[in-house]
């Protein structure tokens, strides 16, 4: 294994040092493990907080900022964090009128999510969850953990957190956070594993001509394997995942994302299929991303998440955001 | 069983899961996200930290200290349900200074029972229940059949480890694994083995 | 080889063709292999041309919009455009001030741009070039081709971009454009080599216990090679090289740059060792990007630039930015 | 020597370059970027289709086509210089339909210095004018010396060979291998094999 690391075991409080460096508008607190912004809340808005395992970036980090969290907890790579720093950060954004947390369906971040939000209610912080779960590769039913939080993480950060600007109260927060992730689907294809400091070595072994199909963001192997094949051929499978679980139709917000080792030129390839497909199928794409922003370490390979968007949603989209992965308007 | 007992049974779980990490994480890497071996060990290092810091003096301090230290600093899925697995068994425990083998019996049901409450996993669905449960019930019958102490936590300490054994032709309902449907088949779960070495541990 | 794409001899089109599709305010010529502002130039503004080869994204077509490039032209997969492209979006951008040419130094570069200036100047079409060559671990002496193009290629299109719009003169901007080559030098080292489409494997084999240093952005072999070690060592080899060069001093605008293949994580961490290095200099960093900005497609490895600012340039790299790469103000 | 001669040198260029494109591919990966076959394939696939859209009359509009769709379609740093030869050689021979192995050599004379004037190599810089240049000579010498058509092109072809495998021990001084300094040392030049290939195609 060959990585830009100083130990395996320092991987995370050393870049968070470096994101400390680079990023005067957010306070950085290596010891905690906490990233929030630097001016304070204001009062009467909405605090959103989220955090999960590191291994992601630029989420959830990079999306701290004006428009989108107030703070985020990041755990070890691919372990959610202890509910200590979410309690930390839940109480420093608490400006009277509560905190969303946003949590990815994954065992670990519910219950340290849980636990937190438990003590910061004894504490009097109000606290509501919304829970992200968009992977349609895993079949929600008694037999699995349920679906898994991904790319519609971003969305839900994004438009949660342009509501909470506009001073909106918590419970509209947290039903508008839901509606963006039930209106939002993704499936993920991976062209190589990805190998974790700690370990070492790639997590799962994946024969040149191989990919894996319906991968999570943590390197578990996914659902099944497929041939290596062009890209219009995989950009199709994973929107015939999405299609036949939400039929594509009306306004689309659309993220082609990068798993962290996959070129950017590659990624643009990808959306041009993707396109074509949601043409195709009769839908339109109004607002787009294309780029790395929900990634999975040094893995090769990409993720669709798709969100049906309202009118309320695009301008809530459309609204200013500041922070270190995502900004324009300001 | 006094204190000393379980401070060295915490110290037997700190050895044995240092010694296994790698093998933990290589199970979690098949079937998880390849980090079970790295949570467990940076948790037990900080209870040996938290051990000699403030060195508890009674079983159920000690046992609430591990849960606590668990929970604070392990996180993923692991964290919290050891943690509150340990922080039950102090409760369970109190503040006697000397505890029976009906006690320890009694105490380890009511973690169990914790972590079916936290995780929602029945046994079968391929977790550390799988191996934790057997466990339980027959260091139960251990009691209730008069077994010597080192008789009896051996019978539980066989239990888990063929509970644990048990979940390799399992597909998985919980936890990550499940996400793979009937890929999880024929891997042992990570969980279930280190559950299987803290109750090896027992008997060291 | 696996890759995101449909067809080695399609992925500059297929990935002009998700661009396109992406970026509403871009016009994208993918016959010609151009991609201009959607907007036409405003008169009497100085226009930017930039452009070479493929495999950088999202240099240089992700940086073509207001405050920075009014066109880019991508060649093949690390191959200079050929002049055609280069003279019509010349002359598509001529708003009567002018035209500047930014051109990295390479070979290919070079004559392709001077060819294409020389047949605009004859159409009465003002052309002056920038020669941007900031990468120290190449002598520039008689036993080179000089020093290559890289990192810095981002600022100065950034600060002559906002320069253009505020409608300084040709000369003015070329000069500018100069100056903050000048006062940029660079230093990369890959972890790992590339993979080209056409070639479909490694361009250099690198042993898992070596790491290349002072490379290209064209999967070129580096200088020379060393053993892999952590981050620290290798930011230092990398600010020693810049340091040794052009003394560090003062306020500094630093870009740590990923090749494509490499963790945004991992790109903090040595932003944390980049940033320690300049401190200890007695120098500082004012402003910093931490990214992927100049690529060699998967190529895992990072480049370091820095720039010497002065208070004008400063004011010039904080000017509103709206391309798909870079953007803020606005 | 008339049009039907230069198309034919044309065909054949074509041929072979499309047969060494990987081998010029894999000496441009060991000293340069990778693409010098892939460019020249691409510029003399263009060519053909120039060809046949439309057929020249003369030797000088055969060459010109040629150098003009190597510039259009060729980029990097060959398209140019060869595109700037071929262009230099269509213009010294004029509209001439019928052209001797003299106004030949004389011809490749000028666009060696072409290539010379635009890319500032000189022979021993490790480049395609390690190849041209001896080529040259040899062409001019044997018309001197009064040598047959074929056997004159041979010498050139060899002379071409020669220089270009001599290029293996040089350090370059121009184009990408100059980057790697000392490390360019015992890799053939790729444009230097390309143009070898370029003359030799001249006695197929
Ligand atoms: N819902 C659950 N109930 C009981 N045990 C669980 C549950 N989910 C996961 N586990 C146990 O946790 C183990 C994984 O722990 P670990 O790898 O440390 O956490 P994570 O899965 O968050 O990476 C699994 O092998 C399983 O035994
Ligand atoms: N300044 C120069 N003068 C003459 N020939 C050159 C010069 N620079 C490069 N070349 C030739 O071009 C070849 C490389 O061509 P190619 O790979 O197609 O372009 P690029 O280097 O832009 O990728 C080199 O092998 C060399 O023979
Ligand atoms: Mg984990
Ligand atoms: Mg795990
Ligand atoms: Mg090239
Ligand atoms: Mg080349």
């Amino acid at each position: 294994m060959k990585k830009l690391i100083n130990h395996a075991d320092s991987v995370v409080s050393d870049a968070l040092t470096g994101m400390a460096a680079a990023h005067e508008d957010l306070r950085v607190d290596v010891a905690a493990g906490m990233v929030r912004r630097a001016t304070p809340p204001r009062a009467g808005k909405v605090g959103l907080v989220s955090g999960g395992g590191s291994g992601h970036e630029p989420l959830h980090t990079g999306f701290v900022g004006y428009g989108m969290l107030d703070a985020a907890c990041p755990g070890e790579i691919f372990t959610s964090p202890a509910p200590d720093p979410i309690i930390t950060a839940t109480k420093a954004v608490d400006a009277g009128a509560g905190v969303l947390h946003v949590v990815k369906n994954y065992t670990g971040d519910v219950l340290n999510f849980e636990m937190a939000a438990e003590l910061c209610a004894d504490e009097g912080v109000r606290v509501l969850p919304v829970l992200v779960d968009d992977d349609v590769a895993v079949q929600d039913s008694l037999y699995t953990a349920g679906r898994r939080g991904t790319g519609a993480t971003v969305f839900v950060e994004k438009i949660a957190g342009a509501l909470a600007e506009s001073d909106a109260p918590l419970e509209r927060v947290a039903a508008t956070a839901a509606e963006v992730n039930a209106r939002s689907r993704s499936f993920g294809i991976a062209l190589t594993s990805c190998t974790t400091p700690a370990a070492g070595k790639p997590t799962f072994d994946l024969p040149g001509s191989e990919v894996e199909l319906g991968i999570g963001i943590h390197g578990e192997p996914g659902r099944s394997r497929a041939g290596a094949a062009p890209a219009r051929e995989l950009a199709a499978i994973a929107m015939d995942a999405i299609h036949g679980d939400q039929p594509l139709a009306g306004d689309l917000l659309v993220m082609v994302n990068g798993m962290g080792g996959t070129p950017l030129i590659e990624l643009y390839i990808v959306f041009a299929e993707v396109e074509a497909y949601i043409r195709g199928r009769g839908a339109r794409i109004v607002r787009s991303l294309v780029g790395n922003y929900v990634t999975s370490l040094d893995m090769q390979g990409f993720s669709v998440t798709v969100c049906h968007l309202s009118d309320e949603l695009t301008g809530l989209w459309d609204a200013p955001v500041h922070t270190p992965a995502l900004r324009w308007g300001r | 069983m006094d204190v000393t007992f379980f401070t060295a049974w915490i110290e037997e779980i700190i050895r044995t899961l240092a010694l296994c990490r790698d093998r933990l994480t290589r199970l979690d890497a098949a079937i998880g996200d390849a980090d079970h071996g790295t949570n467990l060990d940076r948790g037990f290092t900080a209870v040996r930290q938290a051990l000699s810091d403030t060195p508890p003096q009674t079983p159920g301090q000690a046992l609430t200290l591990v849960g606590n230290t668990l929970i604070r600093r392990v996180g993923g899925a692991s964290g919290p349900l050891y943690g509150s697995a340990f922080r039950q068994l102090g409760r369970s425990l109190g503040d006697a200074r000397e505890v029976s083998l009906a006690d320890l019996a009694t105490a380890l049901e009511s973690a169990v029972e914790t972590v079916r409450r936290l995780g929602g996993a029945a046994e079968g669905d391929k977790t550390m229940v799988d191996a934790l449960a057997p466990a339980v019930r027959e260091l139960t019958d251990a009691v209730r059949e008069g077994d010597k102490e080192r008789a009896a936590l051996e019978r539980a300490a066989r239990a888990a480890a063929e509970g644990a054994r048990a979940t390799i032709p399992l597909r998985a309902r919980k936890g990550r694994a499940s996400y793979l449907g009937p890929r999880s088949i024929g891997h042992e779960d990570p969980g279930a083995a280190s559950a299987a070495l803290i109750v090896a541990a027992l008997c060291a």
